[in-house]
């Protein structure tokens, strides 16, 4: 059983191997099925362990080799599967699976076509390092693993310059991130005397709630999940990120990689409910970021940009969850949002690929019944997001809506009108793209063309799942019995016995809050549907004739300006500064200063050789009357 | 004695051989007999003797100096040959003076009485007056002479006037009498004889070349003819250092010297000054001219430390000092012939024309500068250890600085060779001679390696 | 015994080298000598036991009546900078064979000179042999960046021989008072020197000449200033000998000097050294940010790694120090392949100015593969050597002090800015003219990389090996400091 | 002879010395200045006679006569060097010869 755990992450470490070492040689049937192949390999072993998981159940860490091993410092390169593990591992492989699936066509005529699915391989093995890891630095590894491989995704055609500006900004964001993820593990080292999970945790139970260093911990922990899930403030990447190629936008920054804080943060659950101070910031970190990134979403022209800020609000809302302690819920809404959020990627992906690379939402339109599998799908998807029983999205949200309601209403109300932005936005992009006559160019028009059958089957698969996703966890009022919350319930126990247990709504709440919560969205959907399909006023020229506020939210509030003015250029200048007046004209010049000095000195005290013996006898006769002075007369 | 007999020998059968015209033996003459009177040297061994009635006083130190310096002269007359190739004049007068001057040397490493100290110094002196003005056509020679000469015979003043005053204190010019007075008065010494003590150590002082009695010290190298700037740089030092440790071994051993603190400020001042002044020469000679009056420092060095262990730091020091300062004057004789000048810049890339010299001169300068494992590190290393013992750090710490300075001018040297680009000719050096530079550097190299031949000896 | 051979091997070699003719010749000597010398030292490895003190100790007597002896002997401190060193050598030595120098026996003799120099410093049980070779290594280092350097070689040269060589004496100077302070007979061997006993003040004074002596070597900021030029200056080989094994020696001397000797004088100038390495590493990397020269970038971040490795150092637990000594061996790795890397590009297209270059990636795969692995090690990326020092070294400063730690750690971050700027404008982007037609690596020059890589995932997979090696000697150094 | 002190033999001693020592930092002459430094020898001569007398120990007056014979010698090599001098510079003045310098 340890091998078939082992081996899951190594098939995608072998793929890489494979296709890394072999760049050229490998000819690209093979790669075709080697790619995909590998995935699908470890999602059936993730499979097998799932099913057989009470296998785990007694003792679920699993030791392979020491890694770093000191006497009083032993980090061993363990596996750990529970419940939590075994959810993301089935969404790390089954999601990617369909989505390398997919890039086997999107990617067909691409020339570095192994190099990509090199990579995919190799962040699929970071992801399955970042999600069974035993202790925090295996959870590290993979998570600077992640890193690395969006950084190479993103920068895939890396003629484009923006496009590597791109991945650096994303890695090095990132590594703010990692470390304060380090300093972290640092302090829980110190603190616990252990990284591993088990230990830690098993101590902290008996923890103080409130406790300083706690607090100190997870919030370093929690810039760690900031950067890497894209939060405010270091969310800027995650737009820019849509340079690289769509599939990895569906894959690392939609349904894994940014999902990753999430993840950590429920695994360190027992820690942050024992920091309430931490959970208010989480709270209103995932609050700010989910209306934030919903309100510049609606302004956004870029089929994938509006997707991308999606994202960022759609984590948003999973920390609001885990700020409230809706672990479950938090999981939840991740394992739907994976399956919709990837699904409307691949979407977007056949859309741009049908249209030779457009993005521009205002150049396409009326792309219903010319590319009908994916507008079906793509339909699917903007429901199940916009939170429309009985889709996923709708069951998901409203697990963690009603968890924030229950904390209280304020956030409550600020949480819905998020998921209204949501629906706006979503269906705007759904009614732009695919209502209406075709806006771009004849060229464009004759040769559109729905995608080929490798890439429209991913998207009915998720498709399926996005539809039915949400029945993993039914809540009991529509007959289900919670499958999710149960499953995940032994590694949550901890902190839900921590926290304050607030009285489960009443059916009749929970009722009216869905009821308003479903009429607000519709609503929003209808007035989506008025302003762009109904009116079928001309979008092209948007942007420019608008009032200021809007271009503001349009120019995403200039927060990359604003970086750059505030960090980046003041940091050059910086630099520039110490280079060429603290280092060459001060530090350099004191040590050149020596030397000079010394050769200065030569100069001058040689002249004292005048060559004339007259003056040498002088000064001789000087020194003997000196000598004899200070040795007799004194 | 058979030492001073033997060379003295020596030097009338040179001049015979310049009577009877038979240029071509001198020299391995003079080797061989130099050879004979070391080896004479060294059969003394361990069988220390006063003789005419302490007159001289033979013991070990005056052994291994005197094999010091015979030795020193013995490699200098190596260069001879080749130095002196083409000269049509007699050269027996030169050669002749040279050993007697080394007669001289030899009598100020062994004399148990002041006046043989004089009589030493003055044989050492007159003979180099001559030595200096050698090169009659030259007028640097001329130049060189006429100051040393003025510059020795007053200094050589002030230094009797100081035995005088001594004898008049202590009524003996005999070491042993003078000690005895010196212990009778212990701390309280009467002013006269300190008088007489310090004019001493200026006469020695000055002809050890200590700042400020170092004056004549680069004007006279420069002047003087190369083989014979050599033999000043090498056995005129050592012998003067000698002679004045041998001064204070004989007479203040293990009382509180009040001669110390002078000693210390001269050898601060010498080391300081020398290292200064020789980083900004552009003239090769010169600046080993300084760079030996920075060593003549460093000896200070073990002199004000007056530790039983002085005598072997001493030793050692003077031997590795004399053999790379031949060495590297050995070079120069051939610098000179090449681009008649002695300029650093006459040395520019003849690492490429003459990589066997190159080296030799590098090695030199290296050792010269106390770079490990070179001989000069052990010597230097020796006298620190020497001065820290008696806890001089202070002068230590000058004397580390001062090593730091030589670096600047010792790479000069070095620099010129291996990285700039050759304009001066090639240097046409014989197979012995090369044999001779490669034994010499080989020398250094053993030294440094295997410092324990010569470190346990005294 | 084997020690003794060690040090004699590559002197003996660099002794034969000067009387061959014809490069190719003295090419295969010098390679053969120093893969040789990698033999020897495997089998010096295998002989070796861990954890128990002093290993293939070699005495000899040498002025034995005043407390020198030729003693050299191995622990966990030493034996892998041995390693490095012998690992190190034959890798430069083939890289070097894309050069032709002139005067390649003179080149080779000496490099092979600097090895064995090397390697007595870093044997060396006695004080004074320890000096001896610390100058000796110095000789060969000058040469090689001064006669086969750059065109400014002379005046930075110059300064950087006279800087160390200023540093070094005060290290003689200390060594020789404490020699004197031991209990009699005085003896320079370390474990003498160890018990010497030493007031406060001198304590104090020997701290300052040793730190001087190491921090210039090191370079600890602000006595850095001498590498960076020479580093620009100095043939790539230099570069490599001075960054990859050389400036160990710095580190070497705090870890077997400064900390047993002078353990008083930590509470009054260790936070200060604390403050200044880190000071570097700050300093340094915020430089390295605007470096448009490659080698000039990456002796930036050199001295921001080797700050970090000091810190680590002072830090004094074992988790600093261990995380010291296996950083020692991954910055040796990173920065040799990188300096490899620059150069090969400086060869192909005659300039190393990020400015000249862009789009080698498309031109050149394989290079860039290699160069992309090294740069991730040296930005410390897990499973690469670089990670599990910097982890190591970062744990130990955070234990010393947090906020400390997180200082240093900016250097996670600003790392990542300058390598990744360095690698996305010289390797993507459009070609220039000057990167036109560059070619990708070729056998030999993979044979060269091949190892460092190899070795790179080997330590940052698996490093038990060598931790295993090095704990039990630091836990010995903390005991001496704890004396 | 006796009645007079040795002091003052000390004293006139220390005066002719001092006046040689005068004489030749301040004479340019290179031929006064011989004569200067053989009046400073001088003096020495006679302090050293003097102590040996006082002292009644020959030893001195033997020096005595050692210092004659190698002052005669210097002041032989001395004038040779003055005609050497004269013969390139045709001067007798110190400070014409001062091309060795710095």
């Amino acid at each position: 059983m340890d091998i078939i755990l082992l081996l899951i992450p190594i098939f995608p470490l072998l793929g890489f191997l494979i296709l890394g070492l072999g760049l050229r040689a490998i000819p690209r049937k093979l790669t075709a099925i080697i790619g995909p192949g590998m995935i699908l390999l470890s999602f059936i072993f993730s499979i097998f362990i799932f099913l057989n998981f009470h296998y785990f159940a007694i003792s679920p860490v699993r030791y392979f080799f020491s890694w770093i091993s000191l006497p009083g410092l032993n980090i061993p390169f363990a596996f750990l599967v529970d419940p939590l593990s075994c959810l993301m591992l089935l969404i790390v492989t089954g999601v990617g699976f369909i989505i390398h699936f997919y890039s086997v066509g999107y990617m067909k005529e691409d020339p570095g076509f192994n190099r990509f699915f090199a990579y995919m391989n190799l962040f699929v093995f970071s992801m399955l390092l970042l999600v069974l890891g035993a202790n925090y630095p295996i959870m590290f590894i993979g998570w600077e693993g992640v890193g690395l491989c969006s950084y190479l995704l993103i920068g895939f055609w890396f003629k484009n310059h923006d496009y590597n500006n791109a991945a650096k900004k994303a890695f090095i964001m990132n590594r703010i991130g990692d470390l304060g993820f380090l300093l972290g593990m640092f302090m829980l080292f110190t603190t616990f005397n252990s990284l591993g999970y088990a230990e830690i945790f098993a101590h902290a139970k008996w923890m103080a709630s409130g406790n300083i260093t706690l607090t100190t911990i997870t919030l370093l922990l929690f810039v760690g999940a900031v950067g890497k899930s894209a939060q405010i403030p270091l969310y800027t990447w995650l737009p820019d990120a849509m340079a690289g190629p769509t599939p990895v936008s569906a894959l690392i920054h939609a349904a894994t990689m940014v999902t990753a804080g999430v993840y950590m943060i429920a695994r360190s659950g027992i820690l942050y409910v024992l920091s309430p101070v931490t959970m208010t910031i989480i709270g209103l970190t995932g609050l700010a970021t989910a209306l934030f990134a919903a309100v510049i979403a609606i302004f956004q022209n870029d089929i994938k940009k509006v997707l991308a800020y999606s994202t960022i609000s759609q984590l948003g809302y999973m920390f609001l969850g885990l700020s409230v302690g809706a672990f479950t819920g938090a999981m939840f809404h991740l394992t739907t949002h994976a399956f919709f959020k990837a699904l409307l990627f691949l979407g977007a992906g056949s859309v741009i690929h049908a249209l030779g690379g457009e993005q521009d939402i205002r150049k396409m339109g009326g792309l219903m019944n010319k590319l009908p599998k994916t507008w079906f799908t793509f339909l699917i998807g903007t429901i199940a997001i916009a939170g429309i029983p009985p889709l996923s999205g709708f069951f998901s949200k409203d697990e963690i809506l009603s968890a924030v309601f229950r904390s209280s209403e304020w956030l409550w109300v600020f949480a819905v009108a998020g998921s209204m932005m949501t629906a706006f936005y979503m269906f705007r992009l759904l009614f732009l793209t695919f209502f209406n006559r075709f806006r771009g160019t004849d060229e464009q028009h004759n040769h559109l063309h729905e995608s080929p059958w490798v890439m429209t089957i991913p998207l009915m698969l998720l498709a399926m799942l996005a539809f039915f996703g949400g029945f993993i966890n039914l809540p009991e009022i529509f007959g289900g019995n919670g499958g999710l919350e149960n499953f995940l319930a032994p590694v949550f126990a901890d902190a839900n016995a921590v926290m304050a247990k607030q009285p489960p709504l009443s059916h009749a709440t929970e009722w009216t809050l869905m009821g308003t919560t479903l009429l607000l969205v519709l609503a929003m959907a209808a007035l989506a549907w008025y302003r762009f399909v109904r009116s079928g006023r001309d979008v092209v020229s948007e942007v420019n004739k608008q009032p200021a506020l809007i271009r503001i939210a349009a120019n995403k509030f200039y927060i990359d300006e604003a970086y750059e003015t505030i960090i980046q250029k003041p940091l050059l200048r910086l630099s520039r500064f110490l280079h060429q007046v603290v280092e060459i004209r001060f530090i350099d010049r004191i040590v050149d200063g020596v030397g000079l000095l010394v050769i200065r000195t030569g100069n001058t005290v040689r002249y004292i050789q005048s060559g004339n013996v007259g003056f040498y006898m002088f000064i001789m006769i000087i020194g003997i009357i000196l000598v004899l002075f200070f040795n007799i007369l004194i | 004695m058979t030492t001073i007999l033997s060379l003295t020998l020596l030097g009338v059968l040179v001049l015979l051989l310049g009577i009877l015209k038979k240029k071509t033996l001198q020299l391995p003459l003079i080797l061989v007999g130099l050879l004979t009177a070391l080896a004479l040297t060294i059969s003394d061994w361990n069988t220390a003797r006063h003789l005419f009635n302490e007159m001289l006083i033979i013991d070990n130190t005056a052994v291994a100096f005197s094999a010091v310096l015979i030795f020193s002269t013995f490699l200098i007359f190596m260069f001879a040959a080749h130095y002196y190739q083409g000269v049509q004049r007699p050269l027996d007068d030169i050669y002749a003076i040279m050993i007697f001057a080394l007669v001289g040397a030899v009598l100020m490493t062994s004399y148990g009485n002041l006046i043989m100290l004089f009589i030493g110094i003055e044989t050492l002196s007159i003979a180099l007056y001559v030595l200096a003005g050698s090169h009659k056509e030259a007028i640097t020679s001329n130049e060189a002479t006429l100051k040393y000469f003025l510059l020795g015979s007053f200094l050589s003043g002030f230094l009797l006037f100081g035995i005088a005053l001594i004898y008049g204190a202590s009524g003996s010019f005999s070491l042993h009498g003078i000690q005895l007075f010196v212990i009778a008065n212990g701390q309280n010494l009467p002013p006269m004889f300190l008088a007489g003590l310090f004019l001493l150590i200026v006469g020695l002082a000055f002809k050890i070349a200590v700042v400020p009695f170092h004056f004549w010290a680069p004007d006279v190298y420069e002047g003087t003819p190369t083989l014979l700037t050599a033999f000043m740089a090498t056995v005129v030092k050592t012998a003067s250092v000698v002679a004045m440790y041998r001064f204070f071994s004989h007479t203040f051993y293990g009382i509180y010297g009040v001669w110390e603190t002078t000693i210390w400020v001269l050898a601060a001042l010498t080391i300081l000054l020398g290292n200064f002044t020789g980083v900004y020469q552009p003239n090769l000679k010169r600046m080993l001219a300084y760079s030996s009056i920075s060593h003549s420092g460093y000896m200070l060095l073990a002199v004000v430390a007056f530790s039983p262990f002085t005598g072997n730091a001493l030793l050692l020091y003077s031997l590795t000092y004399s053999v790379a300062t031949i060495l590297a004057f050995g070079i120069l004789i051939l610098v000179r012939e090449a681009n008649g000048n002695d300029y650093f810049t006459s040395l520019n890339g003849i690492a490429r024309t003459n990589p066997v010299e190159a080296f030799c001169l590098t090695i030199a300068m290296l050792s010269l500068a106390g770079i490990p494992p070179l001989a000069g590190f052990m010597g230097k290393y020796f006298l620190f250890t020497t001065a820290l013992e008696q806890g001089l750090l202070w002068l230590v710490i000058i004397a580390i600085t001062g090593s730091a300075i030589s670096i600047s001018y010792y790479f000069k040297p070095i620099v010129a060779m291996y990285l700039k680009e050759n304009e001066g000719g090639k240097l046409n050096s014989g197979v012995p001679f090369k044999a001779h530079l490669i034994f010499l550097t080989l020398l250094l190299f053993l030294l440094g390696i295997l410092p324990f031949l010569v470190i346990g000896l005294l | 015994m084997l020690t003794l051979i060690l040090i004699l091997l590559p002197l003996a070699f660099s002794l034969i080298l000067p009387v061959l003719k014809g490069e190719k010749e003295i090419r295969i000597v010098a390679l053969t000598g120093t893969v040789a010398e990698f033999g020897v030292a495997m089998a010096a490895l295998i002989q070796y036991v861990t954890s128990c003190h002093c290993q293939l100790m070699f005495t000899a007597d040498w002025l034995a009546t005043l407390g020198v002896g030729l003693t050299f002997s191995m622990d966990g401190i030493s034996l892998p900078l041995v390693l490095l060193t012998v690992f190190l050598l034959p890798v430069i030595v083939l890289f070097s064979f894309s050069h032709h120098y002139r005067r390649p026996a003179a080149f080779y003799s000496l490099v092979l000179l600097m090895e064995m120099a090397l390697i007595g410093v870093f044997t060396a049980a006695d004080g004074l042999m320890f000096y001896i070779f610390w100058e000796l290594t110095l000789i060969p280092a000058w040469f090689i960046c001064a006669v086969w350097g750059g065109n400014d070689r002379i005046r930075i040269t110059f300064k950087f021989f006279i800087y160390t060589f200023a540093g070094s004496l005060l290290m003689l100077l200390a060594l020789i008072y404490i020699y004197f302070r031991t209990p009699l007979p005085h003896s320079f061997d370390f474990r003498v020197l160890y018990i010497a006993v030493l007031s406060p003040a001198e304590q104090t004074w020997l701290f300052l000449a040793f730190f001087l002596a190491f921090a210039i070597k090191i370079p600890i900021f602000p006595f850095h200033t001498w590498q960076p030029e020479t580093y620009t200056e100095a043939p790539a080989e230099g570069s490599m000998l001075l960054a990859g094994i050389m400036l160990k020696m710095g580190i070497y001397g705090l870890i077997r000097l400064l900390i047993p000797i002078c353990h008083l004088a930590f509470q009054q100038w260790g936070e200060i050294v604390m403050i200044l390495s880190i000071t570097g590493i700050v300093y340094a990397s915020l430089i390295a940010i605007r470096q448009e020269d490659m080698k000039q970038l990456v002796a930036y971040s050199s001295i921001a790694h080797v700050g970090l490795i000091a810190a680590g150092v002072f830090a004094l637990n074992l988790h600093g120090l261990q995380g010291s000594v296996i950083q020692m061996l991954s910055h040796g790795i990173n920065i040799v392949g990188i300096f490899i890397i620059i150069d090969l590009i400086q060869q192909r297209t005659g300039s190393r100015n990020i400015a000249d270059l862009g789009g080698i990636a498309r031109k050149a795969p394989r290079l860039a593969v290699f160069f992309m692995i090294i740069l991730l090690a040296s930005i410390a990326l897990p499973l690469t050597n670089g990670f599990v020092g910097e982890f190591l070294l970062l744990l130990g400063v955070f234990e010393y002090n947090h906020l400390y730690a997180a200082a240093a750690g900016l250097t996670i971050i600003f790392s990542a800015v300058y390598m990744m700027w360095m690698y996305q404008r010289v390797m993507f982007g459009d070609t220039t003219p000057m990167t036109e037609h560059i070619t990708d690596l070729n056998n030999r020059e993979m044979a060269a990389l091949i190892p460092l890589v190899a070795v790179i995932f080997w330590i940052g997979v698996a490093p038990g090996f060598f931790m295993d090696i090095i704990w039990p000697d630091a836990v010995r150094v903390l005991a001496l400091f704890n004396m | 002879m006796a009645s007079v002190p040795i002091h003052y033999y000390l004293f006139f001693c220390s005066v002719l010395f001092c006046i040689g020592v005068l004489g030749v930092l301040i004479k340019r002459n290179v031929l006064i200045i011989l004569m200067s430094i053989e009046l400073m020898i001088n003096s020495i001569n006679l302090l050293l006679a003097a102590f040996s007398a006082y002292t009644n120990d020959p030893a001195g007056q033997i020096f005595v006569f050692f210092i004659m014979v190698v002052a005669a010698a210097e002041v032989a090599i001395g004038l040779a060097i003055v005609v050497l001098i004269y013969r390139t510079t045709h001067s007798l003045d110190i400070d014409v010869l001062n091309k060795l310098k710095w």
